[in-house]
Parts: structure tokens; C-alpha cells; sequence
């Protein structure tokens, strides 16, 4: 799966996208990102999956786009 | 087949004369009574030890775009409409410039005015763009919207 | 001594292009973040067996500008804003052409949107101003708001 | 006193402005108009001393300006 890295996010894992294998579910990715990038311990930051905005655990397959979002600041 | 989302980005700051060009682009829709234009300008903050001189945004293009196409869809079907544009830079906008121009038009000026209002407050809290002020200083902030 | 009220009347159409000159003079006031802008554009309205062509406006110039004097100091004070414009037609504006300008800016959004809805709901209000409807069948109607 | 005619006025009245004598208050100057004017009765309108509305019986003297005015519709 593909995971994509917005505003602030992007200082604490230092990249815009990542490729991985997908976790089984969100908690899991979460968890996993945390280990490799303990400074998200810090950040607030919501989910999307494949475009749309997730709030609870949600299984994850290969294929798709996940991505990391801070809250939006535009205007 | 589904309408393809119009897209709203605009690299740099909105130009003033875009906007004039928008709206006398807009005189020949005759059934328009009232306009309603929101701009926004990128303020020169105090952050810490330095000045705003700048915004960068950036955004999550195509899920903005779907985005903002549902709020359009809408915004048109609770208000009598008849058109509706937003542009939304990207990139770099430095202090004094434009970075965002949004512009509602109907028969009466009620439905532009609210349409236009609860337009924006969408595009703010539901878009997903983010802005970093650059300093200067050499430093640079995450803005945080209000 | 007190201050002389701003002309607000401007004779026949207000230009696109001066909206562009007026948005571009204001890229130097750094602490502005948000401008909002109501424009009113001349509509081709059918009335009996006519269509609106263009509106003839007159005014009572003196009492007009007092009253506008009044409606800027009380909005200068319940807003913080950076700034309030108003341009309204005198004379003969066509179908599509724009005849009343408002623009209102303020270091942020809610201010100079607040600011400037009741502005306009002041000046149709409040301002002695009169529109004939010329119609395209030699008739013509004084123009009523709601 | 001089009386400034506006809006759908000018079409009952024939003018934009009259100069006449000041009768003693404002009901007496519509009265009077209504007497020479007689479309008047079907137009409904505020008065103006010196630019400031009037709604009451107000006393007038030489000197007065006096506004005719049908309902605003600027915009």
C-alpha cells in the first residue's frame, strides 16, 4: 500500500509518500508508524483511506492509499 | 458518467486583475443580481522572534478536489445559485498577496451572501491544505487555522 | 473640525477593472487578512410586457453621504477592520453592468464578512437612493427593493 | 423653504425641486401639496428636514430644506 505524508507530518517522518506492505488494519499501522517515528507520539493527525476520511479502526489491503493528514490550515 | 471535478489550485498568488477578469466575464449572465467575493491575504504575523514574509501550501490534490466538489454540489442544491468559482494557491504566496479568491453569484444577494459565507468556512475546515509560514528569520510555523 | 463624509457616487457602471485597481492598492496593508466584496449587477428582469435594459439612479447626495458617514463610524466600531469602501452608481448602469461596489477588509474573516453583509443591508436600506427600471418597450418603473 | 423632490415624486410633482413659502408644520406642507398635487394620495412617502428623517408633525420656517422621498431602493 501506498501511504501519503501531509503538512507538519512530513518534518517528522522526512518524506512526502512511503510504499509498504499493508498492516491488517489501521491500529496496526498507526503503531507501527509510531515505533519507526516516535516523534508522531506528539502529533494529532487524522486518516485517510483511498480518499475518504476514516476515524475508527478500519482493515487495510494491498492497494490502498492511505494517508497521513495534520489539520488542514488552507485559506 | 461522472463529471470530472473542476479544479480550484492555482500555482502562486490570484493575480487582481484574474479577478477582474472573472467578474466581467460575468456580465453577460444577465439573470445575476449580487455577488459575493471573498479574498483571502496573507498577513504579516509576528510569530516568536519573527515575521510572516510568506505561505507555502500544499494539499492532498485529488482528495481536495472531490472534496470541494461535494460541497459545491451542496451549496447548490440549499441555495438559488447561479455560479460558483474558487481558486485556492498553492506554493509560495508572499505577504500582501492573494491566496485564496472565491466568488458566488445568484439572482439576489441573501443567497450569494450565505452561499459565499458557509463556502468559505468548507473550504477552512474541510479542504485538506495546508499552509507553512515562512519567517523571516530562516524559521517557518505549520499555520493552525482558527 | 470634522471630516468631510467620502464621496461614495460614482457616475454610470462601476468598472471591473477599477475592483482589480482597488484590491491591488491594498497589497501594501499588511495586516489584512480577509477582504469581502458585495458587487450589485444591473439584472434583465421582465416587468409586463418589458425587459429591464438599465437602471437610472438618482440620489439625495448630501443626505446620502451624512447617513453613510454614520453607517461607517458605527461599523468601524462594532468591527475590527481595516478598512470599508463603498462606490454606488449615479446615472444609467445597463443590464450585466455593476452598480454597487462594497469591499471591506479586516485581519480576519469573520470581521470582514459580518461587516460587510450589514453593510449592504444599510445602504438598501438606509440611503436616499432611487432606481427607475428603463424597459427595452419604452415603459419604465421605479424600482422597489425587498 | 425649498422643497428637493425625489424618485417617483418627480412624475406626480413635474419637478425635482420647488421653492415656496414655509407653512407652519409639516402636516400643513402635505396637506397643501395633496391640494395641488392630487396623484399624491396615492404615494406614500417620508419627509426630510434639513436631512434628517421625520416621522411626527414637525414645525418648519424659511430657510428649511424639505425632502419628499418614496421608499430607498439603492443597490
Amino acid at each position: 500500500m501506498e501511504l501519503l505524508i501531509f503538512g507538519s507530518l512530513t518534518d517528522i517522518i522526512g518524506k512526502n509518500s512511503l510504499v509498504l506492505e499493508a498492516p491488517n488494519n489501521t491500529e496496526q499501522l498507526k503503531k507501527s508508524l509510531l515505533e519507526q517515528y516516535p516523534g508522531l507520539a506528539q502529533a494529532h493527525y487524522f486518516l485517510a483511506i483511498n480518499k475518504i476520511m476514516v476515524h475508527d479502526n478500519q482493515p487495510l489491503q494491498e492497494g490502498d492509499v492511505v494517508a497521513l493528514m495534520p489539520a488542514f490550515s488552507g485559506g | 458518467m461522472e463529471k470530472a471535478p473542476k479544479n480550484i489550485f492555482f500555482e502562486g498568488p490570484i493575480p487582481a486583475q484574474k479577478i477582474a477578469d472573472d467578474i466581467q466575464k460575468h456580465s453577460n449572465k444577465t439573470n445575476i443580481g449580487a455577488h459575493s467575493i471573498f479574498l483571502g491575504q496573507v498577513r504579516e504575523d509576528q510569530i516568536g522572534q519573527g515575521q510572516v514574509e510568506a505561505i507555502e501550501y500544499t494539499c492532498y490534490q485529488e482528495m481536495a478536489l472531490e472534496k470541494m466538489h461535494q460541497i459545491r454540489e451542496a451549496l447548490f442544491a440549499k441555495y438559488d445559485l447561479t455560479c460558483m468559482h474558487v481558486h485556492h494557491s498553492l506554493g509560495r504566496v508572499a505577504v500582501g498577496e492573494i491566496c485564496l479568491f472565491v466568488f458566488v453569484s445568484s439572482k439576489h444577494r441573501q443567497a450569494a451572501i450565505e452561499a459565499c459565507t458557509e463556502l468559505v468556512e468548507s473550504i477552512k475546515k474541510e479542504l485538506p491544505i495546508w499552509g507553512k509560514e515562512i519567517l523571516n528569520n530562516q524559521a517557518s510555523v505549520w499555520k493552525q487555522n482558527n
